[in-house]
C-alpha cells in the first residue's frame, strides 16, 4: 500500500538492530534489511539451465553425510573427467555447483575429504569465516587467517558456523562493501605490484565498481595451498591470463598430483571465474560480476540489489535487458550459441587429452624409461592446465568466450605436440 | 571556476563582442531556442534531429524534455548551461569542428546523471545511500537508452 | 556554410544525367552522385592497418605487367603459405587486398595468371559486369553469365573495362541496391532451399538491411568452378557455417588441387567474408557489411553512405561509434585484441599443418605406400579447410571471434588426428 512505500522509500533501512564487526549471523542482518535477507535466503533453489543452474538430486542421508539433497555428479555426466583427474580427489566426487546456501555443507561432506586430509585454508571460501578469522587472531586478519589455514579440516570447521553471510561482504556501520578475504587483499597486491603499483590495498583503493567485482573474485578464483602453512594463494603474480598462471606455476615448480596412469606433474584449476571474466568484452565494458548476478530489482519503492545470487539465466530481463534491448528469447540462444561451441571444444581437447593419456600409458606399459616420456608428460601438464581453466570455469565461455576457445586450442596444441614428442622420442631409443 | 568561465561566454555573448559567426549563427539558426523548453526548438538544428527523433521513440517522451535531463537544477545553472552550450554549439555547428557522431561531454554527462536523481531520488536511495564515500553510481552504463531509444 | 547546408538539404539529387541500365562508366553516374562517386575514387588510397589496409608497394612496370604500385606480397611476410599451398597458383603470388579500384588490374596481372590458365568466370567479382553479361546473352543476365565462364580469361577480359562501378550495386532508375550476381541468386536460392525456402528470390525478397549485407556477399565468399562449364558456383547447398560448406565439398568429392608435397587433394578457401560475418554476434544483432564499411557520413545537410569502401579501423568514428560509446583508441584496442588471439591461434594452426605436411613428406620418401598415407592425407585436408577459412578470411577473425577461434582449434584437432593416423598407420604396416 502506498503509505507504507513512501515509508519505506524515505527511510529505507530499518536500523532495528545495532550491527556490529562481529554479528556473524545474517538473520540478524536481516532485521535491518529484510528485503536482502530474503533473496539471500533462496540461494537454497535449485534450477537447471543448458549449462549451468544445478538440479536437485534426492539421495538417502548417512551419518556421515546428512545430506538429503545434492547436485548432480559431474563425473557420472562425463566419466572422461575420471580419467584426466586419475589420482587426484576429484576423480572421486566432483558435482556440479549450486547457491550459497549450500557452500559449508557440500564443502563438508564431499567425498574429497574422505579421500585426502584437507587443511583448514578450505574454509577461507566456504564459510563466514571474518569473525572467525578475527577472533582466532585476537582482532588481526591476517593472523587468524594463518593460524586456521593450518589446522586440520575438521579442527578449523568447529570454529566456523554459516555459510557466507552479510559481513562477509559488507561493512556492518556504512554497509559498503568490503573485502574480507586476506587471500584476496595479498592476490591483488601481487597482480598489482606486477603491473608496477606497489603497495595495493584493496579496501581503501578500489572503486566501487571494481568492488561489485572484487567481492565475488575473493572465491571464484583459481588457488594453491603454498608450502607447508598451507597458506591459501592466489597465482597472479605475473598476470592474470591462464598463460601467465601457469608460467607462475611452472616457475613455483608447484604440482596439484601425480597422475595416476602417467606419472605426469599435474594441476587442477578450480573456478577461475574472475580470471576469465577478466579477459571479457563484459570486463572490458565495465560490466560487474554482480551487474549480472545481483541485478537490481524493484521491491515496493525501492530498487534494490538481489541477493539471490544465481544464474543470470533464470533472470533474463533483469540481468540483461536492462543494457540488451532482445528478447528473452534471443539472449538466451546468444548465450547458448557461445556456450554450445565452448562445449564442442571442450569435447574435443577432452578426447585429445585422453588419448595422449592412453599413449603415455601404453608406453610405459611396453616398457618405456621414464626418460622417453619427459617431454611429453611435460605436454600433458600443459593440456590439462589450459583445458581445466575452461572446464573448471562455470559460464561455459560465457565470460570471455573468444578467449574460451583460444585456450581450448592452445590446449589441443599441447597434446598434439605431446603425442608427436611421444613419438619422437620413442623412436629415438628404438 | 567552471561557472566563471561560462559567465565570461555569456557575457561575450549578450555584450556582443562575441559577434562573428557564433553569433550570426546563434541567430539565423534560432540558437535562441536553447533558451525555451520546446524540444522541437533544439531540432531547428538539423544535427540535433536524430537526438530529437530518438527522444520521441524513448519511454521518457511524455515525462521528460530536453532540458530536464540536460540543464542542472536551479535558474543560474540552468541558463548559463543553455547558454553556454547554445553559444558553443552554435560556433561548432558553424565552423563544422565538432566530432561526429555527437559525444557528450563529461560535463553534460554529469548533469544528465544528476537530472536522473532529480526525479528519481527515492527510488534510488537504497542502492546509492550507503556507498556515496566510495563514489557515486552511475545510471548511464544500465539505461543508456532512457532519454535516446 | 549554413544557407548552403539548408539549401542541400531540400535537393540532394541533381538529375544531370539520364541514367540507363547500360551505363557501365562510374563517371557519368557522378554527374547526379558528385559526392557518392567522389569517395568511391578513393578506393585508391593504400592506408595500412595493424592487419588490414593494404601499403602501396612500388614496382618496376614491365611490359607483362605494368602496374607500379601494387599491395604488400603475404607470401613474403609468411613463407610459410608457400607450403601448404605447395603446387597451387596461390604460392606464386598472393596480395593483400586493396581497395576497388584495383580489383581488375590486379586480377589481370596476377603472377596466377602465368601459373594456370584460368576461365571467364574469375571477371565476375573483379569487374563491372553486369553490362557485359546483359550483352553476352542478349539481355540474359544468366546466359551472359554461361557464356562469359566458358571463355578463356583473357578473350572475356576483353569484354570488360571497368572495375566495379555503380551498375553493379544500383538500379539506375531508382536508386535502389540490387543484386547483379548470377552466382549469389543462385547460391541463395540453394541455401534457402537448405532451410526449406524454395524458389527465393533474392532481387523481390531481401530487406533492406538485408541487400546492405548481400551487395558484398555477391563477392566476398567463398566459391568454386564447376564442372567443365565452369560456371561460378558458391558451396551453401548444406549451410554457410564451415562444416556445411566442407561436407557438401567431399560430397562433389570437389579438390582444388593435389598438394606437391604430400599428394593430398585439397582445398583453398578464398575470402569468406560473408560466411564468416554470419556466424558473428554483429549479423545477429543486424549489423551490415555497410554498416561498418559504408557508414552514413555527413556532407553538409546530407547524410550520405561513405563510397570510400575500406578498413573501419581507418574512419572508427562512423564506422564504430555510431553504436558504440567507447573512445576511438579502445575501440581500435578492442578489435585488436581479438585480432591478435586469432592471429596467434592461426600461427598455432599454420605450424601444425607445416608438420603434418612434413611427416607426411617424410613418409612418403621413405618408402610408405599411398595406402598408409590415405587418413592422413584426408586430415591435411581438412585441417587445410579449417585453417584457410580464417586465414583467408580477411577480418583477422573480427567478423566472428569465437567461431574464428573455435575454427581454429579444429584445425589444429584434424592435424593432431592425421599425424596420430599416420604414426598408427605406419606402425601397422610394419
Ligand atoms: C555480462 C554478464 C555476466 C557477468 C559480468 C558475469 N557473469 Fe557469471 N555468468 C553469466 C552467465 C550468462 C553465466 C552462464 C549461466 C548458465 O549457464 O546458466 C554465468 C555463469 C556463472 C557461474 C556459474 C553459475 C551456474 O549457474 O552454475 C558463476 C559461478 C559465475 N558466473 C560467477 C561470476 C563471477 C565471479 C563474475 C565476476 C568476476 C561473473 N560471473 C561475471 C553472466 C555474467
Ligand atoms: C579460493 C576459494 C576456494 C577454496 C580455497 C576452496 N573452494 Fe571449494 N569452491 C569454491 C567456489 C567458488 C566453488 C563454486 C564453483 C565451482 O564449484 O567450480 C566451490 C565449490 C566447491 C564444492 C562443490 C562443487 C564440487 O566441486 O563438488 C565442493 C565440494 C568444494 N568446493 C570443496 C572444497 C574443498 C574440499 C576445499 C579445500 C581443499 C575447497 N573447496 C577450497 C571456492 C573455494
Ligand atoms: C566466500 C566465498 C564466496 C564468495 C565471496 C562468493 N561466492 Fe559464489 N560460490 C561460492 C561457493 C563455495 C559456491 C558453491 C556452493 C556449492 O556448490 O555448495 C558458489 C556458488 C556460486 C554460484 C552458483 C550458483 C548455482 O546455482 O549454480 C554463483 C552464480 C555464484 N556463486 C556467484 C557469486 C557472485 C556473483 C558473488 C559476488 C557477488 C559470489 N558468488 C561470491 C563461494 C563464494
Ligand atoms: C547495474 C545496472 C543498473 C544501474 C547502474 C542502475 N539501474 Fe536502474 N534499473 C536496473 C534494473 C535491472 C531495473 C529493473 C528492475 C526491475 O524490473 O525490478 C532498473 C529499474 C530502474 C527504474 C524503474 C523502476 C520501476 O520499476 O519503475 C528506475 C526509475 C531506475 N532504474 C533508475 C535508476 C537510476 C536513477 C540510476 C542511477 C542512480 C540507476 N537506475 C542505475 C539496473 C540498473
Ligand atoms: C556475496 C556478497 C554479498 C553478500 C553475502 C551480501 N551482500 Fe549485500 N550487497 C552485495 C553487493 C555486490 C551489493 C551492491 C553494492 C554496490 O552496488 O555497491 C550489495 C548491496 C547491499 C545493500 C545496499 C542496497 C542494495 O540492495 O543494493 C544492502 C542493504 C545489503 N546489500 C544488505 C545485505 C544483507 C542484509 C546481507 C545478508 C543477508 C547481504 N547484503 C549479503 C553483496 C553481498
Ligand atoms: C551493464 C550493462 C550490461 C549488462 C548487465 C549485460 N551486458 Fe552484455 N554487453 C554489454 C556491453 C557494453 C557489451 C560490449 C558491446 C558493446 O560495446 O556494445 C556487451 C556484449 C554482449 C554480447 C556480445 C559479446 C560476445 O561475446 O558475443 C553478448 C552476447 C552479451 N553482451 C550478452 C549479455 C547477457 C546474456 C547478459 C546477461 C546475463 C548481459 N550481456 C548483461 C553490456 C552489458
Ligand atoms: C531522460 C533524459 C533525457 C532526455 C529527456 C533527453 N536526453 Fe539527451 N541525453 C541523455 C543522456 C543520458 C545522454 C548521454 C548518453 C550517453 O552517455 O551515451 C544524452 C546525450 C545527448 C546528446 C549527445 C549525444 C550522445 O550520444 O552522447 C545530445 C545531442 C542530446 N542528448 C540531445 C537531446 C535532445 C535534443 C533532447 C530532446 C529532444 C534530449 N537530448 C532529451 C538523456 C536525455
Ligand atoms: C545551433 C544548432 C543547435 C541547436 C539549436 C541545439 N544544438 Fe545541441 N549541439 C549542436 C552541435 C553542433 C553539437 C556538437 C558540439 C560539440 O561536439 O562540440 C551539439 C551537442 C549537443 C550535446 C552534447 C555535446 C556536449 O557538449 O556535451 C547536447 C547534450 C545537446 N547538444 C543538447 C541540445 C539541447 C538540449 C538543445 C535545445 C535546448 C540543443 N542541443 C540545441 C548544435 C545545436
Ligand atoms: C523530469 C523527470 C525525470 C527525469 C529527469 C528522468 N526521469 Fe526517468 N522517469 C520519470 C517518470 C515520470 C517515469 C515514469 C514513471 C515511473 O515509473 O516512475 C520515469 C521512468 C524511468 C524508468 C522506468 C521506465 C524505463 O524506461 O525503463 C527508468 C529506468 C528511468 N526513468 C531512468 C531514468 C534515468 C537513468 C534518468 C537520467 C538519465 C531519468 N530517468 C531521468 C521521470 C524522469
Ligand atoms: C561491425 C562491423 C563490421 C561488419 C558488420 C563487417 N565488417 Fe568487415 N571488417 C570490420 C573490421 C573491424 C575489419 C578489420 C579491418 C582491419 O584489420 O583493418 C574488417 C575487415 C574486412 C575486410 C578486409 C579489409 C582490409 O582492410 O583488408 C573485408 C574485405 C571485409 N571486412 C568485408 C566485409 C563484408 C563483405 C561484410 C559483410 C558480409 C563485413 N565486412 C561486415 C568490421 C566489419
Ligand atoms: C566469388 C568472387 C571472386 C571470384 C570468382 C574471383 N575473385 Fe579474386 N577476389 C575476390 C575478392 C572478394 C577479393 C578481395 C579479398 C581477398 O583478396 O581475399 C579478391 C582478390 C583477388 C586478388 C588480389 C589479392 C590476391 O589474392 O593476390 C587477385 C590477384 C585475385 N582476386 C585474382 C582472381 C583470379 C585470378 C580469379 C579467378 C581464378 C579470381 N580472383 C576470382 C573475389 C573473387
Ligand atoms: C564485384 C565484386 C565485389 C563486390 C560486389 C564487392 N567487393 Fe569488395 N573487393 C572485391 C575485390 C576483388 C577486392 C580486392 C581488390 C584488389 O585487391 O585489387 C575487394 C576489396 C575489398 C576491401 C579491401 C580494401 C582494402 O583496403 O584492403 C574491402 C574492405 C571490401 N572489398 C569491402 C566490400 C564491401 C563492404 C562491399 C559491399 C558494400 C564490397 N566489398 C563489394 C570485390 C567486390
Ligand atoms: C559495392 C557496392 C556499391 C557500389 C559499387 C556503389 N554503391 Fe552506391 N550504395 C551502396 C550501398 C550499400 C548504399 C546504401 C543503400 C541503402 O542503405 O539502402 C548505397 C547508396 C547510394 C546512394 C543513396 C544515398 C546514400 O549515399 O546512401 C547513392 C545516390 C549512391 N549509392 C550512388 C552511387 C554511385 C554514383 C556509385 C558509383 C560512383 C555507387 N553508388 C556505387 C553500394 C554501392
Ligand atoms: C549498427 C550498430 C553497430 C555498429 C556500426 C558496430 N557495432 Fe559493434 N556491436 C553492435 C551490437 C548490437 C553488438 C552486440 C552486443 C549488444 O547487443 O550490445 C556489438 C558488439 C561488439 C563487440 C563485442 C563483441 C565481441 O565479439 O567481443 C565489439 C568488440 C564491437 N561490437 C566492436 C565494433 C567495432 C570495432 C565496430 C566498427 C568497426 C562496430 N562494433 C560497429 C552494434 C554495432
Ligand atoms: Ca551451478
Ligand atoms: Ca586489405
Amino acid at each position: 500500500n502506498i503509505m507504507e512505500r513512501k515509508q519505506e522509500s524515505r527511510n529505507p533501512f530499518y536500523r532495528v538492530v545495532e550491527l556490529t564487526d562481529s554479528i556473524e549471523d545474517a538473520e540478524l542482518w536481516g532485521k535491518n534489511f529484510p528485503m536482502q535477507y530474503d533473496d539471500y535466503k533462496r540461494t537454497v533453489d535449485q534450477v537447471r539451465t543448458r549449462f549451468g543452474g544445478s538440479e536437485a538430486v534426492p539421495r538417502t542421508p548417512t551419518q556421515a553425510d546428512p545430506r538429503s539433497i545434492i547436485a548432480q555428479s559431474r563425473l557420472e555426466e562425463d566419466p572422461r573427467l575420471k580419467i584426466i583427474w586419475a589420482g587426484y580427489a576429484f576423480a572421486r566426487d566432483f558435482r556440479e555447483d549450486r547457491g550459497h546456501a549450500y557452500m559449508l555443507e557440500d564443502q563438508t561432506y564431499t567425498e574429497r575429504q574422505i579421500a585426502v586430509k584437507q587443511p583448514g585454508t578450505c574454509l577461507h571460501c566456504h564459510a563466514s569465516i571474518y569473525v572467525p578469522y578475527m577472533r582466532a587472531g585476537d582482532g588481526d586478519l591476517i593472523k587468524g587467517f594463518e593460524t586456521m589455514n593450518q589446522l586440520p579440516f575438521f579442527e578449523a570447521r568447529k570454529l566456523v558456523t554459516h555459510p557466507i553471510a552479510c559481513i562477509d561482504c559488507h561493512d556492518p556501520k556504512t554497509m559498503q562493501l568490503r573485502i574480507t578475504r586476506p587471500a584476496f587483499i595479498e592476490g591483488m597486491r601481487s597482480l598489482k605490484a606486477s603491473q608496477g603499483l606497489h603497495n595495493y590495498d584493496v579496501n581503501s583503493m578500489a572503486t566501487r565498481q571494481e568492488m561489485r567485482v572484487y567481492v565475488c573474485g575473493q572465491c571464484h578464483v583459481e588457488y594453491y595451498f603454498k608450502g607447508p602453512e598451507k597458506r591459501l594463494t592466489y597465482p597472479w603474480h605475473k598476470g592474470l591470463v591462464v598463460d601467465s598462471i601457469l608460467s607462475y606455476y611452472d616457475e613455483q615448480q608447484f604440482k596439484d598430483w601425480i597422475h595416476a596412469e602417467t606419472g605426469a606433474e599435474v594441476l587442477k584449476v578450480q573456478h577461475p571465474e574472475f580470471e576469465l571474466w577478466n579477459q571479457g568484452i563484459h570486463a572490458r565494458s565495465g560490466v560487474a560480476c554482480a551487474d549480472c548476478h545481483m541485478p537490481y530489482k524493484r521491491e515496493g519503492a525501492l530498487k534494490i540489489s538481489d541477493h539471490h545470487v544465481q544464474s543470470p539465466l533464470l533472470n533474463i530481463n533483469r540481468a540483461c535487458q536492462t543494457c540488451h534491448k532482445w528478447s528473452e528469447g534471443e539472449l538466451k540462444a546468444r548465450v547458448e550459441t557461445i556456450q554450445g561451441r565452448t562445449f564442442r571444444l571442450r569435447n574435443l581437447a577432452m578426447d585429445a587429452l585422453i588419448d595422449l593419456i592412453h599413449d603415455l600409458k601404453r608406453a610405459r606399459e611396453t616398457g618405456a624409461s621414464d626418460n622417453m616420456l619427459t617431454k611429453a608428460k611435460q605436454y600433458q601438464r600443459n593440456a590439462q592446465f589450459y583445458l581445466d581453466f575452461v572446464e573448471a570455469e562455470n559460464s561455459t565461455g560465457f565470460h570471455a568466450p573468444e578467449e574460451a576457445a583460444r585456450i581450448l586450442g592452445e590446449s589441443i596444441n599441447f597434446v598434439r605436440l605431446g603425442q608427436v614428442a611421444l613419438r619422437n622420442d620413442l623412436n629415438a631409443a628404438r | 571556476m567552471w561557472s566563471y568561465r561560462m559567465l565570461v561566454i555569456v557575457l561575450n555573448v549578450l555584450t556582443g563582442v562575441g559577434i562573428g559567426v557564433g553569433s550570426y549563427t546563434f541567430i539565423y539558426a534560432k540558437g535562441g531556442s536553447y533558451l525555451t523548453n520546446d524540444p522541437a526548438a533544439c531540432a531547428n538544428c538539423h544535427i540535433m534531429n536524430e537526438h530529437y527523433t530518438a527522444w520521441i521513440k524513448s519511454s521518457h517522451r511524455s515525462v521528460a524534455v530536453c532540458n530536464d535531463c540536460h540543464t542542472p537544477d536551479g535558474f543560474l545553472g540552468k541558463y548559463m548551461t543553455k547558454a553556454s552550450n547554445g553559444f558553443w554549439h552554435s560556433f561548432a555547428f558553424t565552423t563544422g569542428r565538432f566530432h561526429e557522431p555527437l559525444q557528450i561531454k563529461e560535463h553534460n554527462r554529469e548533469i544528465a546523471e544528476q537530472a536522473c536523481r532529480k526525479c528519481h531520488q527515492d527510488i534510488v536511495i537504497a542502492i546509492e545511500g550507503p556507498h556515496r564515500e566510495i563514489g557515486e553510481l552511475s545510471c548511464l552504463p544500465c539505461h543508456q537508452s532512457v532519454g535516446h531509444f
